[in-house]
């Protein structure tokens, strides 16, 4: 089939603004858009610019938004799409570095900030530490996330307000919060209630949507404002 | 424009209704405060925001408010239940409907009233 | 949209108590409890009565009954506050410039206090017969 | 601009990860290097799981694992290095649960087990549970603990930093990386006392394959140009289940589960190929008998190009909570529901047991003397120590980069305590900034796409799983002349910031130089052994090729090779059947 592959590009070197260009593909419905980029940057326009790694959403380099929403455009095919035309752009709230690359710090930050490793001082035992698969379960979830960054670039909050560390720090803290071998919780706790921290989610279920994981992000959130407001109360 | 989902439309319609409340507030504590200097400047100003416009803002406020809270209350559902969170989208039908049955009597009940001239 | 990044950390200089959460909780326990107290309001003076007849007899009778001294004064109180701190938390999202933010949110803190102050005034200097008219 | 560090870190995927720790917990200021993200790097794509022997389910021995694993690389495996991984393994994955690392359970609260390919019991009995693992994404979270322990100890990382060069002083020792920086199109000079190779392997050098576009061999690319040798880069496996028709991994993993592997006519084929332990055969082996199922026109499909993996006689619940990543990818990438339907599969390529020669303390060796090259450690897939011999285990991979990883940030950080910084005169980053420059100046009009296609659709015909003298003949010209091509590409980006086409120039350069030294030394080495099998030598041949393969550029083209006895031991070479 035909397709219009429609990009905004930028260019901080020669652009003033992000403008659109447009291309005509020929694509077969199975393929993906992540396809379509390398099709334009390798027989078309060797200048489109963008991440990509591993080509089948694990390593999350590749979420943009895609006809309107955040997406991996490695996991996206033309067929999901229902449509012949699509359109590409940088995921929103970071800034653009070139076409759909985006400036990742703020993200990674956020991310550090909340302590993202298991905090437990005890001395480890000679063998591994028990945990039940029930115990294991609660916080499975959490350890799917690729980082890709397609849940916190979705949410309203985040574009308009940066200081919000945003769904997926608190998805990653969630998964230590409720680790059964982590004792790091107080200072967790300290990080995420904080100006700027899980209190400013409005609940918008934007990055429950985007996750390409399927994570249910909103209700971990949730449950970890919950954890916070039973330890202090 | 973001294609997001219900979740996206009632966070931006609980936002703005928050502020239009919010705002009316503000107006409506200052129309009754003009009480303590007699009833002659409050029966002015009362009447003042008699007039149709204003009457329908007001009627567009009491739709605010009954969406913010019946709104507000999903919010809470999701907030404290193990559940809400994965029934969001219905129960913003949910708000949505008793939206309409609650507000489409009122509409009803007060429009007829502000041109039909009600007391004054 | 043009997005000005502005980092977690800034945010996390700027308060590290757990004041978030009390308004979190306040916003919620205030809603439910506005949920009675607004749409009762609103029942009592815009659906069992017509709106365009209150006048200030109407508000006269009404504010001299202990009652709904109450009633209107938590509801009073309440939806300050809690429309108050709503609207904090949309400047913090919108007005960027740290100075003009700061700016915005004192002037609206400064309006809410008037006006919480002379709400309260006027239920409680009842009857103003005496204030003429 | 230039840095220092005492160790350097060229790459942050697991074995690189693991490294930096170790050298950070042994005192030494620390820097990675990565092209990627840490976390995009291809260790996250892993999927079955990590292999210890560490008994949970069922009872095993370190000896069983050593057994399996120098048996499973067709006795070219070094006796050595096998026991040493062996053994270290078992700590290495428990020190990895202490780390945080979310393991899937057992009712009795400990690590779970399952089986994998060629991991038996009692020296090749039946298949053993071995490989822990977390769901289908072992390696994903392997991955995301070591980078959040990285966070935890503040590692210094240079993210998006293509390395161009490595610097030698006069006495032949490393000292220093030229690194891009794609952000900003600076060369930027890193100067350490000890530098670790941890850069991953090259599968992109053919057209189907399971690894990520940024697999590209660059810094055993870079050791082959700098004179030193790449240890048995003949050796290239082919996973048997890539989703067809994109090779996209399906993990051994569910074949551990009890998936099958059909022919057109449904019937379990390798009850006929490895009638002990059929389905959970070694992978060159799996992959060989679907090779030859296909050419006896037992195929599946209109075409008769793939085969079946039957996974539904299996309980919903195991497809779904064990692997759920690879119900995903038949579910996304080929419309097949797993629970209903087989999955249809092909060879794909996966994992390249060759790479920089190295001791058992990851040093870099370069010759058959094991003469160390002071300085500079390798590690993971880009290193060959030589533990996976002709044909690397399932599972082998991940727990080698957390036993050599973890040697190479002992070894390195203790090596780099001897160090004393080199003045270093600031043409030093010249021969980077020639090469940058020369790719953005050139106008002689080849494609990088065009030569890279051409390059991954021949060695997938001429050097995959089958080979023979004719087609290796061939490819070896065929190189030669896409390497020509080479040298008259042009770009279209010639912008400083995030040049992206320009690093795939880059990368095809690599590709297309470890090509070479793969084509030239399966050319050479006749006879059949694990992962390398030739239609026109089919027996293994101990008398004349127990050693391993050196292989040294001389010139472009040119290739010279010298030779390493194996390390024997414990096990004699013997008839390898299943
Ligand atoms: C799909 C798939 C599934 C697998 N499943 C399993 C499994 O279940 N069990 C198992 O044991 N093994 C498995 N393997 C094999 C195993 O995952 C890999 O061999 C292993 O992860 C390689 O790790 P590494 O640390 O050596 O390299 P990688 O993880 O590939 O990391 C390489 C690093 O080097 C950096 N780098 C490369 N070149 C440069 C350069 N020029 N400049 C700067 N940085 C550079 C990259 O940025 C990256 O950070 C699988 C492999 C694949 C492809
Ligand atoms: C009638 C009952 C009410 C209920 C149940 C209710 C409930 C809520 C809740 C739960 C929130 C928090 C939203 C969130 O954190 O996502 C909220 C926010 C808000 N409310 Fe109310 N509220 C009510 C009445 C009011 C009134 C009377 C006002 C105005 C004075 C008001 C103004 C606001 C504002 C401005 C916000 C901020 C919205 C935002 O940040 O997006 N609310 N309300
Ligand atoms: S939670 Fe989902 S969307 Fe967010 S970063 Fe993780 S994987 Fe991506
Ligand atoms: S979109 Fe944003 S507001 Fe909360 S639910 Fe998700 S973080
Ligand atoms: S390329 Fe790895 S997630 Fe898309």
């Amino acid at each position: 089939m035909r397709v219009t592959l429609k990009v905004l590009r930028y260019n901080p070197e020669a652009d003033r603004a992000p403008h659109w260009e447009s291309y005509q593909l020929e694509a077969e419905p199975t393929d993906r858009v992540l396809d379509l980029l390398h099709n334009v940057k390798w027989d078309t326009d060797g200048t489109l610019t963008f991440r990509r790694s591993c080509g089948h959403g694990i390593c999350g380099s590749c979420a943009m938004m895609i006809n309107g929403v955040n997406r991996l455009a490695c996991k996206t095919l033309v067929q999901n799409l229902d449509t012949d035309t699509i359109t590409v752009e940088p995921i929103r709230g970071l800034p653009v570095e070139k076409d759909l690359v985006v400036d990742m710090a703020p993200f990674f930050q956020a991310f550090k900030a909340v302590k993202p490793y298991l905090i437990n001082d005890d001395p480890p035992p000679e063998r591994e530490r028990l945990q039940s698969p029930e115990e294991r379960a609660v916080f499975d979830e959490g350890t799917k996330c690729i980082l890709c960054a397609a849940c916190t670039t979705s949410c309203p909050v985040f574009w308009v307000n940066g200081t919000y560390i945003g769904p997926s720090a608190i998805v990653n803290a969630h998964r230590f919060i409720f680790d059964s071998r982590d004792k790091g919780n107080g200072e967790r706790f300290k990080a995420l209630s904080g100006g700027g921290g899980i209190w400013r989610c409005r609940t918008a279920y934007n990055c429950t949507e985007a996750c390409p994981r399927d994570i249910p992000v909103t209700e971990l959130i949730e449950e970890v404002k919950r954890a916070i407001m039973v330890n202090y109360v | 424009m973001y294609r997001g989902r219900e979740g996206q439309w009632a966070f931006y319609l609980h936002r703005i209704t928050g502020v239009a409340i919010l705002l009316y507030l503000l107006v409506h504590v200052g129309e009754l405060t003009a009480a303590m200097f007699g009833s002659k400047y409050s029966n002015a100003i009362l009447h003042f925001f008699h007039q149709p416009l204003f009457q329908l803002g007001l009627l567009t406020v009491i739709g605010a408010v009954l969406y913010h809270a019946l709104n507000g209350l999903r919010i809470l559902i999701m907030d404290f239940t193990s559940w809400g969170t994965r029934l969001q989208n219905k129960l913003w039908y949910g708000v949505l409907i008793l939206f309409a049955l609650l507000y489409v009597p009122t509409v009803i009940k007060i429009l007829p009233e502000i041109f039909g001239g009600g007391g004054h | 949209m043009a997005i000005k990044t502005r980092n977690f950390n800034v945010a996390r200089q700027q308060a590290s108590t757990n004041i978030e959460l009390i308004w979190w909780v306040f916003m919620r326990v205030s809603g439910v409890l506005l949920v009675f107290l607004v749409l009762g309001h609103i029942y009592m003076n815009n659906i069992l009565i017509s709106n365009t007849s209150i006048d200030f007899d109407y508000v006269a009778s009404r504010f001299s009954q202990p009652l709904y001294k109450v009633y209107d004064l938590v509801m009073l109180v309440l939806a300050m506050l809690h429309g108050t701190n709503g609207l904090r938390y949309i400047i913090d999202d919108y007005v960027h410039h740290d100075g003009w933010r700061n700016i915005v949110k004192y002037a609206l803190y400064f309006v809410v206090a008037v006006l919480i102050t002379t709400g309260t005034m006027l239920l409680f200097s009842f009857p103003f017969n005496k204030v003429g008219g | 601009m230039a840095h220092i560090h005492d160790v350097l870190i060229v790459g942050a995927g697991g074995a690189g990860l693991t490294a930096a720790l170790f050298a950070a917990k042994n005192g030494a200021n620390v820097g990675v290097i990565t092209k990627l993200y840490p976390t995009r790097s291809h260790t996250g794509a892993a999927q079955g799981g990590v292999s210890a022997a560490l008994g949970n389910v069922e009872e095993d021995r370190w000896e069983w694992h050593m057994y399996d694993t120098v048996k499973g690389g067709d006795y070219l495996t070094d006796q050595d290095a096998a026991e040493v991984f062996a053994k270290e393994t078992i700590e290495g994955v428990i020190e990895l649960e202490h780390m945080g690392l979310p393991f899937d359970r057992l009712p009795s609260g400990k690590i779970a087990q399952r089986r994998f390919g060629g991991h038996t019991r009692n020296f090749g009995e039946a298949p053993v549970r071995r490989a822990a693992y977390a769901a289908d994404r072992t390696g994903h979270v392997i991955l995301h603990t070591l980078h959040q322990q990285a966070v935890k100890y503040g590692i210094a990382f240079y993210n998006e930093f293509y390395v161009l060069d490595l610097l030698f002083d006069d006495d032949g020792r490393a000292f220093g990386v030229l690194a891009y920086e794609l952000a900003t199109g600076e060369v930027h000079t890193f100067k350490a006392g000890a530098i670790v190779i941890a850069s991953g392997g090259y599968g992109r050098i053919f057209k189907t394959t399971a690894t990520a576009h940024t697999v590209t061999g660059d810094m055993q690319a870079l050791i082959y140009n700098k004179g030193l040798p790449l240890e048995d880069p003949e050796f290239f496996q082919f996973h048997p289940t890539g989703l067809f028709p994109l090779g996209i991994l399906i993990t051994e993993g569910a074949r551990g589960e009890g998936g099958i592997l059909r022919n057109a006519d449904g019937e379990r084929f390798m009850e006929r190929y490895a009638p002990t332990i059929k389905d959970l055969a070694p992978r060159d082996v799996v992959a060989r008998s679907m090779f030859i199922e296909i050419m006896e026109g037992r195929g599946c499909g209109p075409n008769k190009d793939h085969i079946c993996l039957d996974l539904t006689h299996l309980e919903p619940d195991v497809i779904e909570k064990r692997l759920p990543d690879i119900a995903e990818f038949a579910r996304t990438y080929a419309g097949v529901d797993p629970v209903k339907q087989p999955i249809p599969v092909l060879y794909t390529a996966h994992y390249s047991m060759g790479g920089i020669p190295t001791t058992l303390w990851t040093e870099v060796i370069k010759d058959e003397n094991n003469t160390v090259v002071p300085g500079l450690y390798a590690a993971g897939e880009s290193a060959c120590v030589s533990m996976h011999g002709a044909n690397r285990l399932g599972t082998n991979s991940l727990a080698e980069l957390i036993v050599f990883g973890r040697r190479a940030g002992i070894a390195s950080a203790k090596f780099a305590q001897t160090y004393k910084p080199h003045p270093l005169p600031p043409e030093a980053s010249d021969p980077a900034r020639e090469r940058v420059d020369k790719i953005l100046s050139s106008s002689g009009g080849e494609s990088v796409s065009k030569i890279r296609k051409e390059l991954q659709e021949s060695m997938m015909e001429n050097a995959s799983v089958y080979r023979n003298e004719e087609r290796l003949s061939k490819q070896v010209k065929i190189v030669r002349e896409l390497q020509e091509r080479y040298e008259h590409i042009s770009i279209q980006d010639k912008g400083k910031l995030f040049n992206t086409e320009l690093v795939e120039a880059f990368e095809l350069g690599s590709l297309l130089t470890v090509a070479e030294a793969l084509v030239h030394a399966a050319l050479n080495r006749t006879e059949s052994r694990g992962a390398h099998a030739r239609e026109d030598y089919p027996e293994r041949d101990d008398d004349n090729w127990l050693k391993h393969t050196l292989a040294y550029r001389e010139a472009p083209g040119k290739v010279r090779f010298a030779y390493k006895p194996v390390v024997l031991g414990r096990f004699e070479p013997k008839p390898r059947t299943y």
